[in-house]
């Protein structure tokens, strides 16, 4: 049996939760990100707390550029569309396409962070909006930061996952690896929309 | 413990299904990106911000809905757990946000 | 409201246990003594509750107890297998609907005076007037209390006076971390927190008396050394309080030759944190009524050798942590000495904390604070009102 | 690497053993050695506590050194003392009652206690650093953002990582209690110990992010220049007590529900009566959870947060009230018209009930907003939650710990030195307790290093600090009696007390695998079914064959030890940045250790099973 987790193709059609192990993983992960919601919950309740501590420093409204935003929200918006394509040919038992779709969820995921990374430069060179201008600096970019930190760590997990199955190809053991990394994908985008929402939009607008 | 033979016939079937579903997930991301264009664009146009911010906090809400739901498969079965814990999750999300925008004054 | 809970009282034949509670604790610091309007109406939630209480655990004495003895194991009857009950709906139900009929008879009291508490509305005389109202600004600095009465340019530390029978709004802020106001026999506690938010109680005295107060969180190593007093005084004793305060300009020159150069070294040592005659908020503690304080920085014995410890090692190992030991003075014992000498000579007036647990009561209806300018007052309080609605929007 | 029988084994494979282990049977005795020690220390810390305070003005210790005393007190019996003395008995009795072979995640949940264990030493390191944290277990900013030196660092980095253990070890139960049930133990037929601490884990998975968060802010704001608790530039502190207490309450229903479910299964073994009120039982729990979460802002009466949020929170609190009373009641009506035995785990019961009551209760009235402005953070408080604590979860703790020994060890304490332990430390915690809260009343308010001569407080302190002496001696001999009985080493049947449910169905101590053969079951109360239904024996639900069982795993160990090095180089920055980046990569050298290998674990083959013959009751 625990030879049969590690042979590739011919997996049944939700190969991530087709093993006892698969199954945990996949309600684990799920409740992880229960937590993690409330986790990000206290982050945005803090911003929220403190949007308008701008003490001497910039304010929301003189700080942020709806443009880049808007590239980077459609940016990791599609990320998430790529990261379902690679599901489906996972579930379709393609191990070639997946990866390639995995790829590409990759590389737009690199462009995102490169842009949020050019971001925060701008703000600290261009406005002195530094971690520690005020109450409402430290807030945004550790909600922001975060975020980022979350994109970055997705990043190196579905890399180190597509490095170290390449060879092996798609099984019961790796598929709910896969699937869990795609979940963790999703959520990031998920957090994403309410920031866009909530800091970017409501900081221009309010 | 593992069903491994399929027939050719059930993959072809799930396959079918799974193209379905992906048409589904298509559209679901088109209407994503119809809806941050309009938060966007409410933003960027001079509205009142009593009428924008929740429209644009209610098309946030919609947005992650069908991230969970068609992205995440949360409309799938064997989502029960998630769902309950995703929701417990939202409803411990929304007391902390609500005292923390409402109860630390000025 | 008060009629509604003496109904209960009554009922409960509470007093009794009234009886029974303030048996404990001194006077001047017991929650169970209450001497102030905030503290009896505490008072009365807590023996409602605690009537509640004792009679919910009551009854779960009284099953317990039964239960120990009627079903504990017998002899030869370690066989012996009882009826596997699963449950019973009408019980549960009992005990579902019985506590929550408790709670709501505690729920409604609560509810009311925690409004009640919260009300910074003036009072209503017997005329049907709205009373005068006192401010007190009240600042909590580790480890001592600084109070400026609004519109009096009276200022304080350590020592609040207060007339009796009226209400004192007070207005608190911290200037370092969170500290809490708590002076147990005359009302709960509130704490004070820095910037941004200022807090708001009253505080009533029923009786003339040295109130003890205390620092009810956590605030760092003297925590627990930061006594402050409450002296309530009679309307009268008050306003010559006030009247006798007020002429305080800190030029005062004492008499004896020691006592004026203390003064000297005094003004200039110690004046650049402590002042002398109203003045804002310092480094600190006002020391214009020093030679009347009950307790030296708030709980040591009032001798000369404590003062003489204190000024010499700045109280570092009296209240540690203290923010004189940053005080850069040098002083020489004679030069300390003298500078007792004078401080022993601030004592501007009559009205001390003696007179508040020996003085003659003496009546007023404090209309003299407030001369003229009433309406001028009505309007600076209307303006700060607005500021603070303004803040509260942003 | 696998781990076959124990066989006679020296001490340094022993050793190996437990650093790699993954079987949750040896984790739970992991988790009893380390929360011991810590109860032993915060115990200890208590002691002074009390010492310092038998007599007015006294100068026992120095005000600096009595609030970094309070403050790891507090820290320590709440984090690391009480959560995993429960975790300890989730992990040794949860899997049994459910008939499962493993938890979810074994890896996982090693790896839980290794966070918990190396932040907990983490924290406690700062007593040789210059210093403890002194700021209160809640740790209030400003004044924990301006303490001096790196007591408040050691305090939020030394929490973050055990949290992070906690959180794991949280999500394994979940998922366990959901996945990995015998055939036939439906939701509704679980014992309530498996319940309550299924229900605590969802609590810790919902609570603890929030503290999470805030330990970032304190420590973002204190190493890292952060405004957040800053009032100077816009911070505000007011935040930080939300989100500690978003994290604090939820928090004491996670040491207390554990607690009911251990009353709730010795109640019945030695009523030998089925719990009355199985499923108002469950659903109470259920309620206390949800209401949980609604009430933290009773923490905060005295903030200043306005009385329409006082009125809600003190209303929603005292409906607290209802859910426990149903437990309570229920209780005691499953005593009624039983047999009951006067064993030790059951006299721990029976005390727990009045006592609990009576911190219950006083909560209630603690939650009365506006009288709370007397009470709060004054010795009423302390006498309330010492109440619930030690009268709920340490009891609770103990009455567990007696009655699932056998199980865990196969040996059984000493029932006469059981009552002495009991009685001694009964007595003791009401002699100390009971006092404070007239003390709270009367004027003192809670975290005084000193109070003062001539205000009527000496006798009761004197009283209270007696009675800690007793608590102290009955602990002792707890001790004793563990060593005693460890030492003389005579086994003892697989079922000892004629219990109820599955995991008595097994021998004691179990074998590693649990269950020879998924066991069938057929009720709530399993083995009682079977006593009364069948033959005495749980019946398999399977016919024998392989165990898959995972691999003992060194990584754990190192990921925690990596965390715990690289939280040395976070506090002390500058040039200690190396020990940040050695220790990050060991970390993350581990995790990438344990993801490249395909680690399947192995199989006991039947035919070595068979050979051990009779796996059901010794
Ligand atoms: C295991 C831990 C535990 C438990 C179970 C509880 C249970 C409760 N607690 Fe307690 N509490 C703490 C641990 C705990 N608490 C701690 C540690 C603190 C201090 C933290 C700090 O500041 O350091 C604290 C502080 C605290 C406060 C803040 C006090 C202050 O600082 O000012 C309040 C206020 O409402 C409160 C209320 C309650 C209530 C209403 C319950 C209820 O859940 C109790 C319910 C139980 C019963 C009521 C008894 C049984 C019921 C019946 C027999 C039915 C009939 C009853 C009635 C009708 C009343 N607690
Ligand atoms: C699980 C939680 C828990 C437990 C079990 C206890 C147990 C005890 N606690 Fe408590 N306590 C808290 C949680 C707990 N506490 C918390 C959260 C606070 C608030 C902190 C704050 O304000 O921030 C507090 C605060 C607190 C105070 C108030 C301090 C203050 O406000 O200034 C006091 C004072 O009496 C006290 C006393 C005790 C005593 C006497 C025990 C006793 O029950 C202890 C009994 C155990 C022993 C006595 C151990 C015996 C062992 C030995 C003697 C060692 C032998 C050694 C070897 C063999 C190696 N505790
Ligand atoms: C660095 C500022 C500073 C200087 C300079 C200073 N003090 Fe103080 N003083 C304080 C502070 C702060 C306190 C309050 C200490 C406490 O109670 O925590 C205090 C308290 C006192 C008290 C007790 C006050 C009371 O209300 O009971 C006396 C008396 C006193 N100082 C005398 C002096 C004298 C005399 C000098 C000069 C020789 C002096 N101080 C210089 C800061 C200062
Ligand atoms: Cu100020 Cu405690
Ligand atoms: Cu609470």
């Amino acid at each position: 049996m625990a030879d049969d987790m590690l042979k590739s193709g011919n997996l049944p059609e939700n190969p991530e939760r087709a093993t006892l192990e698969g199954r945990n993983k996949f309600l684990g992960f799920w409740f992880f990100l229960g937590g993690e919601t409330v986790l990000f919950a206290s982050l945005f309740g803090t911003y929220l707390a403190l949007r308008n501590s701008t003490v001497d420093g910039p304010s929301s409204q003189e700080l942020f550029g709806l443009g880049l935003v808007f590239l980077m929200t459609v940016i990791l918006l599609t990320s998430s569309l790529t990261s379902v394509y690679a599901m489906y040919h996972m579930k379709n038992n393609d191990f070639k396409k997946m990866q390639l779709w995995l790829g590409i969820t990759v590389v737009l995921g690199l462009a995102f962070l490169g842009l949020e990374i050019y971001e925060f430069v701008h703000y600290v060179h261009d406005y002195e909006f530094g971690y520690t201008t005020s109450a409402f600096s430290t807030a945004f970019y550790t909600l922001v930061g975060f975020h980022g930190a979350h994109v970055a760590f997705g990043l190196a997990w579905i890399i180190s996952l597509m490095v170290r199955n390449a060879k092996r190809g798609l099984n019961l053991y790796n598929a709910p690896k896969f699937y869990v990394a795609s979940l963790y994908w999703h959520f990031i985008d998920v957090v994403w929309v309410f920031i866009f929402t909530v800091v970017y939009l409501m900081g221009v607008v309010l | 413990m593992v069903n491994t033979n399929s027939s050719n016939q059930k993959k072809h079937f799930y396959k079918k299904k799974h193209r379905d579903q992906m048409k589904h997930q298509v559209l679901t991301f088109a209407m994503m990106i119809a809806f941050t264009i309009i938060a966007f664009g409410l933003a960027m146009a001079d509205v009142s911000p009593m009428f924008t911010v929740p429209i644009i906090l209610i098309l946030a809400a919609v947005q992650v809905l069908f991230q969970l739901y068609y992205f995440m498969h949360m409309n799938e079965e064997g989502h029960q757990w998630p769902s309950v814990m995703i929701y417990s999750g939202i409803f411990a999300a929304f007391l902390t946000i609500l005292a923390l925008t409402t109860i630390v004054w000025w | 409201m008060k009629g509604w809970m003496s109904r209960i009282k009554a009922v409960f034949a509470l007093s009794v246990l009234a009886l029974i509670l303030s048996g404990c604790g001194e006077p001047f610091l017991s929650a169970l003594q209450p001497r102030g309007e905030g503290a009896a109406m505490i008072m009365e939630l807590m023996i409602l509750s605690t009537v509640i209480m004792l009679f919910v655990f009551l009854v779960v004495m009284i099953i317990y107890v039964f239960v120990v003895f009627k079903f504990r194991q017998k002899k030869g009857q370690e066989d012996h297998i009882p009826k596997q009950t699963e449950g019973s709906h009408a019980l549960e139900t009992l005990w579902t609907v019985i506590p929550i009929i408790l709670l709501l008879i505690l729920a409604v009291p609560t509810v009311q005076y925690t409004f009640a508490l919260a009300d910074m509305n003036p009072e209503v005389n017997e005329e049907g007037e709205e009373n005068e109202q006192i401010w007190i600004d009240v600042t909590g600095k580790q480890y001592w209390w600084h109070f400026e009465y609004e519109g009096l340019d009276i200022t304080t530390s350590q020592e609040i006076y207060i007339p009796t029978d009226r209400r004192v709004y007070l207005s608190m802020i911290s200037d370092d971390v969170i500290h809490s106001f708590w002076v147990p026999s005359v009302q709960g506690k509130m704490d004070v927190n820095p910037t941004g938010n200022q807090n708001e109680m009253f505080i009533q005295a029923e009786e003339e008396g040295l109130y003890w107060g205390k620092c009810a969180e956590l605030c760092g190593p003297s925590h627990s050394l930061m006594d402050f007093k409450v002296v309530a005084v009679s309307p009268g004793e008050f306003e010559q309080w006030v009247e006798d305060m007020q002429g305080v300009t800190g030029e005062e020159v004492p008499e004896s030759d020691t006592a004026q150069d203390g003064q000297e070294l005094f003004s200039d040592n110690c004046l650049a944190c402590h002042a002398v005659g109203s003045s804002p908020n310092k480094v600190g503690p006002n020391l214009t009524s020093f030679a009347d304080r009950d307790k030296l920085a708030g709980v040591f014995d009032f001798t000369e050798e404590n003062l003489y410890e204190w000024i010499d090692t700045k109280g570092e190992n009296m209240k540690p942590g203290n923010m004189m030991v940053d005080a850069p003075y040098d002083l020489e014992e004679e030069e300390i000495y003298q500078i007792i000498e004078y401080l022993m000579t601030l004592s501007p007036s009559e009205i001390t904390p003696e007179s508040a647990e020996n003085g003659v009561y003496q009546d007023s209806d404090l209309s003299n604070l407030f001369p003229e300018e009433e309406e001028e007052d009505d309007e600076e309080q209307e303006d700060e009102n607005d500021e603070v609605e303004d803040e509260e929007e942003e | 690497m696998s781990t076959t029988a124990n066989q006679k084994a020296g001490f340094g494979s022993t050793l190996w053993e437990y650093l790699t282990t993954v079987d949750h049977k040896k984790i739970a005795i992991l988790y009893l050695i380390g929360g011991l020690f810590f109860f032993l220390l915060g115990g200890l810390q208590a002691m002074l506590i009390r010492i310092q305070l038998i007599s007015p003005d006294n100068e026992f210790i120095s005000a600096q050194f009595y609030n970094e005393l309070m403050t790891m007190h507090g820290t320590t019996m709440i984090f690391l003392a009480a959560m995993p003395l429960l975790f300890a008995l989730m992990n040794a009795v949860l899997p049994l009652q459910i008939g499962a072979r493993d938890v979810a995640f074994p890896f996982v949940n090693a790896l839980g206690f290794w966070l918990f264990f190396f932040g907990g030493i983490f924290l406690n390191v700062s007593w040789f650093a210059g210093g403890a944290p002194d700021v209160g277990w809640t740790a209030y900013a400003p004044l924990s953002i301006f303490s001096e030196g790196h007591g408040v660092d050691y305090y939020a980095i030394g929490l973050q990582i055990s949290g992070f253990g906690t959180l794991m070890a949280g999500i394994n139960f979940i998922v366990t209690v959901i996945n990995m049930r015998a055939p036939g133990m439906s939701f509704m037929r679980m014992p309530l110990f498996t319940w309550t601490s299924f229900i605590a884990s969802v609590l810790i998975l919902f609570a603890f992010p929030a503290l999470t968060v805030g330990l970032f802010l304190l420590t973002f704001d204190r190493l890292f220049g952060g405004n957040f608790f800053d009032p100077e530039m816009g911070g505000n502190v007011i935040i930080w007590e939300h989100l500690f207490w978003i994290f604090g309450h939820p928090e004491v229903y996670i040491l207390i529900l554990p607690a009911f479910g251990v009353f709730s299964e010795i109640i019945p073994t030695f009523s030998k009566k089925r719990l009355f009120g199985y499923s108002s039982m469950v659903f109470a729990t259920v309620l206390i959870a949800f209401l949980g979460f609604m009430v933290w802002a009773h923490h905060m009466f005295t903030v200043g947060l306005g009385p329409i949020a006082n009125s809600i929170f003190a209303v929603a609190t005292m409906a607290i009230a209802v859910p426990t009373g149903i437990k309570i009641f229920n209780w005691l009506f499953t005593m009624w018209g039983g047999n009951i035995r006067l064993t030790s785990p059951m006299v721990f019961a029976l005390a727990f009930i009045p006592t609990f009551t009576i911190g219950g209760i006083t909560g209630v009235m603690l939650a009365s907003a506006a009288a709370d402005f007397q009470y709060h953070d004054s010795y009423f408080v302390v006498a309330h939650f010492h109440y619930v604590i030690v009268g709920g979860v340490v009891l609770g703790i103990f009455a567990g710990l007696i009655y699932w020994w056998p199980k865990m060890f196969g040996t059984m304490l000493n029932e006469k030195l059981n009552h002495w332990f009991f009685w001694l430390f009964f007595i003791g915690f009401n002699l100390t307790f009971f006092v404070q809260h007239f003390l709270g009343l009367m004027g003192m308010p809670r975290r005084y290093w000193k109070f003062l001569p001539d205000q009527g407080l000496d006798l009761f302190n004197l009283i209270s600090t007696i009675g800690a002496f007793f608590m102290a001696a009955g602990t002792i001999v707890f001790l004793y009696n563990v060593i005693v009985t460890q030492l003389k080493g005579e086994k003892v049947s697989g079922d000892p007390w004629d219990a109820r449910t599955l995991e008595w169905g097994i021998p004691s101590p179990p074998p590693f695998y649990n269950f020879k053969q998924e066991p069938l079951v057929r009720g709530l109360d399993p083995l009682w079914v079977e006593k009364r239904q069948g033959n005495g024996k749980i019946q398999p639900a399977e016919p024998l064959g392989d165990i898959h069982m995972p691999n003992n795993s060194f990584a754990p160990f190192m990921l925690s030890l990596g965390l715990f090095i690289a939280a040395f180089g976070v506090v002390y920055q500058g040039s200690m940045w190396v020990l940040a980046a050695i220790g990050f990569a060991i970390t993350a050298g581990s995790m990438l250790y344990r993801s490249m290998k395909d680690d399947l674990g192995y199989h006991i083959h039947k035919e070595d099973l068979e050979k051990e013959g009779d796996g059901s009751n010794g």
